[in-house]
């Protein structure tokens, strides 16, 4: 169980004591970017099935995003916002452990990757039907406003999912009511192979938000002091009770759709032109600006993520899988009860 | 004093409000108007508007949004204008709602109540009559109900919304005003998950729920005095989980089953019974299972015609008469 | 079959023809009027049977928006949209059979209302499900676009109706392709009870139009002038190839939501500000301005759309009921055909 | 030459492109990419952009848009990147498409294909493992198959594209490239609403579809060569309308029916099944009609847990033996 306390431990600096000093946002990006790059090396082994969706070459967005959230605060990652769970301080192993299938993952093998959260952290998980967590962000974000809570619920969603009719509905609804919710769209500039010209006719997602009455940002989604400043102005306008507000974050994801994807459909130019942009490195050069040692910070942090996550990968593979009993618990909170008839 | 459907559904809300300041009713027109029919009405002045909330038409919405609200502990009470706009929020009751605590291994419950007014028989045609309650009784993680009685439409309603589960509530149109019964004073509770014999007899069963009860006790009381037949009527209240139990019992107890409703008969939920029956009660047949229904059409909206598809209580007679001649 | 030859005749002048003199206009609403306020009075005789949502205060709308339009193009009203079938020159004996279940009605008793069309006209025929009907629009846009067919396909729906997913599904979907097709919102300010203010949070549905990359409009919906000017010249230029467009006309109701609507969520004031705001009545000014003489035109319209409505109130009374077995027809157009088996 | 299951579909859309210039490809990513399953692939590159439509994210728009495409003629082929995603369009499907002919009393026809990429076996977990054919199979107004052979998919594929109404068509992902056979030359169809006989027998009947069936044959061997079982293996193939002649005949056949599919046991169309035969062909039956099916949860991702709950061979050759044994 070393892997939990490690990461419990973890979680217990960077996201939820709200210090954002350089050095642990940093820590947050190798992290995810590490964390990823080793879930689809063991899709690759087949240690983990089903879809993968690596989120590598947008670990800006979430880091920036989560960075001035607070405890009590509710996510709703979609299904490229892995480093989301980990940023909140979700246990690493336990993480892995649900994307392996195994028991001790948050779901107890029940579904895969991020359709379960944990909910303890305010991370909850949705269906695969993009866009429909937005109505579910939006109902958490009405239950902080009946009961006068100052908190925040937060969902991402590819700039592809914004096409469907629950993104419309929900950002609607949220604006009527100017509700406690940030919308973060992640504009990675395809939906699968599908380009954003072919997805809808105008430049930024953010301008809808216009069209539902409430704010509308576009920032660049690599740049993470960008998001930062941008997140924490938003964020806390919002608990303020300012009503709702969209953020679009330019971005690219690296690899294909999913593990399977060869994303032939796009030119190596594209991917080279974001590469040169990518969000670990451009911040490095921020660190490197400001005086800090470089070459040691990024020995050190890679050491540590590199223990935290192959930590993870321990602690999930020794994780039994469930009782194939499993499969039938946990449908129903209240059970029947036929008491004998009067 | 005697009380409507309509009115107990109403007293159910009232009460549950009263006593738990985390329910509250969402939909449209639920507020000032007090809904399209009058269900919600006197819940705006008595409870305000943080708790009566008017929403756009967005019935996905009203149902994630739900979700979202019960998820962080609230019980809301989502009101669909007719059952038929229930396609619109399918995919957030059938994916979102009622995998909820599945996926989330047992960590969230989510404590939502949808209540659908359906049914038809009130010249509502294609779209304001129809009776979906089988596109949901396949869903586990959900549960169904559908009262038939003004004591099941509170009893159910208030199971319903105490239940830490999404519930879907079946309520039919033309009960709302059509009968009257007297409820007892103070708090009582219908199970949700068990049906009730509201006949017993010895010749036959007739299984069935919500809007064809009535006709089924009709066409039993005719039956037993023009025919001499003893027709046990069982009403399923519950539709997820079916109460196995129950219906295997009555099954054993009179080797003859007519099943009705008012749905449509193929994909009804008459051959899920149906088939528990067959499989579980086999020894015990005296005759093929009949099942009674609405023809396999839309509901159409000319009076000949819409008389024509829906079940009554001649059909149900006449059936009752067949199965026992067989 | 009086009533048949009748309409048929008028719809041959009126819409078809393209020609839009002022007495046919005036015609046009004061036959929409009348035929619906026959309805309405139907519907308190236990003639007609289900809902009946009256369009009455909103005919400007729909005359201004079917005057440009040719045979070929397409329309899907809405519940309140019935005057859109008399301007396209659909029987009215058969709409008013249609209304009462009568087997010569578009359906043959099968469904109510605004549910059928009368296809050789253009009319389709949509579900309850507001706002479903938009994507339906959009694809016949897309066959005209595929096969390059200059024509338009037009979708009304109100303002509350707006907040559906399909609607921004299809609009979003019609600004990617640039399909020739015009939505046309009535904005008439209350979706049942629900005043627009608890609907959305933005002043104008039209201003949506622009998050899909195409133009919107926003022009006085009982100002038949200001309609016909503005459908003129959008539907001419969707029919060239322009892309979609959105028209926003403000307008009211001045019955209750359904006839069993009393309507007490507004208040009187309103209701007699927006009756001095009638669109026949503002277009008889216009009519005596323009120097006819109005007592005779008025006299003279009303003598015609009166003989027209009785005419089809008496086919339709006449019609009889289809047989019961109409019930169990039209499901499907292919039959199952079991050949024996090889 | 041998075909794959998936290269089946693909050969069904290039020929009936190529016969008919009115069917065209619309969906996610079925352009560039040829689908997510490469069922579409070649089909841009030999019918160009106007007739292979990569749609934005938008489930209810890409029907809602076939019917009208199709209401003025057209035959679109609509794409559901997983058969779980449908939930996104019911309400398109079941209220716009299903009725959109009767509605118009016979007016216009509405001649489109929805292909749902569906079924567990994959690791799919809850949302990408779906068999919602049951939902849409108690709809009138719609057809739905499920072909479990390359000869099937291609030739229901061919039939459902030709047929002038809509049609759903569940293709089974397992199968995609688990499954070949040598195809006939040219043309050929499977009609719609015919069941067919897949093996004979005289013990024992399986009634099944889909990704079940190669289980059910395998079972029907193991059960004759092991224990000398007749038993008859009857493919539903169309759903709705269920062919209830060939349901009947098995049923009187053998006179003891197992029903098998890979959706989950309630509200499956086994209660369908089981429930005509309880109705229709009771006098002959040996035995109770027995049902095998998902087990009544969401489809899970653990290897151990799916398993668990999915039929496959041995499960069906155990019921096989056990209902000889009754
Ligand atoms: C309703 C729905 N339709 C289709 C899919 C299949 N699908 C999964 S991810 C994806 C692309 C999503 O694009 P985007 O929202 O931009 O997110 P990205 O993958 O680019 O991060 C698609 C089409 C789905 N999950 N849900
Ligand atoms: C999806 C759906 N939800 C609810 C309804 C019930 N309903 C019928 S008309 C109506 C109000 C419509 O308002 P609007 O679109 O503004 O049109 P108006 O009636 O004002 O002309 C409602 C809520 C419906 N028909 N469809
Ligand atoms: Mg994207
Ligand atoms: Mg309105």
């Amino acid at each position: 169980m070393k892997a939990v306390r490690k990461s419990e431990a973890l979680s217990g600096v960077d996201a939820h004591a709200g210090i954002e000093s350089d050095l642990q946002l940093y820590y947050q990006m190798k992290l995810v970017r590490a964390f990823e790059e080793r879930v689809s090396r063991l899709h690759r082994q087949n240690k983990i099935l089903g879809g993968v969706y690596s989120g590598a070459g947008q670990e800006a967005i979430m880091t920036g995003v989560c960075a001035p959230l607070e405890p009590g605060d509710v996510l709703l990652p979609l299904h490229r916002d892995l480093g989301v769970f980990l940023l909140r301080g979700v246990d690493a192993g336990r993480l892995m452990a649900q994307l392996m299938g195994k028991q001790s993952g948050f779901s107890r093998g029940k579904d895969s990757f991020l359709h379960a959260g944990d909910v303890g952290r305010g991370v909850f998980g949705s269906t695969s039907m993009l866009g429909s967590s937005l109505p579910v962000a939006v109902g958490a974000a009405l239950k902080f406003q009946l009961k006068k809570e100052r908190h925040v619920a937060v969902a991402f969603f590819g700039e592809g999912s914004s096409s469907r009719g629950d993104v419309h509905e929900a950002m609607n609804f949220a604006g009527v009511r100017k509700l406690p919710v940030l919308f973060v769209c992640e504009n990675n500039r395809y939906a699968y192979s599908t380009p954003i010209e072919k997805q809808m006719a105008i430049e930024n997602v953010a301008d809808r938000a216009q069209a539902y009455g409430f704010r509308g940002h576009v920032c660049p989604g690599n740049d993470l002091l960008a998001v930062l400043q941008l997140s924490r102005s938003v964020i806390s306008r919002i608990r303020a009770g300012d009503g709702p507000a969209l953020i679009e974050c330019k971005t690219y994801r690296y690899h294909g759709h999913s593990e399977h994807d060869p994303a032939l459909y796009r030119s190596k130019e594209e991917l080279v032109a974001w590469e040169s942009r990518d969000p670990i490195e451009t911040y490095e050069l921020f660190l490197q600006k400001k005086g800090h040692d470089l070459p040691a910070v990024r020995e050190q942090t890679e050491q540590q993520v590199q223990a935290v996550v192959q930590q993870a990968v321990d602690f999930a593979e020794q994780s039994p899988y469930p009782p194939p009993q499993e499969a039938l618990s946990d449908l129903y909170a209240t059970p029947i009860v036929r008491a004998p008839k009067g | 004093m005697e009380v409507t459907y309509v009115r107990a559904i109403n007293q159910a809300l009232f009460e549950e409000m009263r006593r738990d300041e985390n329910v509250f009713v969402m939909g449209e027109d639920v507020a000032d108007l007090g809904g399209a029919f009058k269900v919600t009405e006197g819940l705006l002045e008595a409870f305000g508007p943080d708790r009566v909330i008017d929403t756009p038409i967005a019935e996905s919405l009203i149902v994630g949004a739900g979700v979202g609200a019960a998820a962080l502990g609230m019980r809301p009470v989502l009101e669909m204008q007719f059952a038929d706009f229930i396609s619109c929020a399918f995919d957030q009751i059938v994916n979102m709602a009622a995998t909820m605590r599945y996926r989330h291994g047992g960590q969230v419950a989510c404590p939502l109540v949808v209540r659908a007014p359906c049914g038809a028989g009130v010249h509502g045609a294609l779209f304001h009559s129809q009776n979906p309650e089988a596109w949901f009784t396949r869903v586990p993680g959900l549960k169904v109900v559908a009262p038939a009685t003004a004591y099941d439409a509170k009893g159910l309603l208030k199971s319903a919304i105490r239940d830490d589960d999404p519930v879907i509530y079946f309520e039919h149109k033309r009960l709302y005003r059509s009968i009257k019964e007297d409820l007892p004073e103070g708090d009582f509770l219908t199970p949700i998950g068990v049906a009730e014999v509201k006949r017993e007899g010895r010749d036959i069963s007739v299984i069935t729920y919500g809007g064809t009860l009535h006709y089924s006790l009709d066409a039993a009381r005719i039956a037993d005095k023009e025919d001499g037949l003893s027709v046990e009527v069982l009403d399923l209240r519950t539709l997820l989980p079916l109460d196995r139990e129950a219906i295997v019992a009555t099954a054993k107890n009179t080797g003859k089953i007519l099943v009705v409703h008012e749905d449509r008969l193929t994909g009804g939920i008459g051959g899920e019974v149906s088939a528990i029956i067959a499989e579980h009660a086999f020894e015990y047949l005296d005759g093929p299972v009949v099942r009674l229904a609405m023809a396999d059409t839309h509901n159409p909206f000319s009076p000949p015609l819409e008389e024509f598809v829906l079940p009554d209580t001649n059909k149900i007679l006449a059936a009752i008469r067949r199965l026992a001649a067989y």
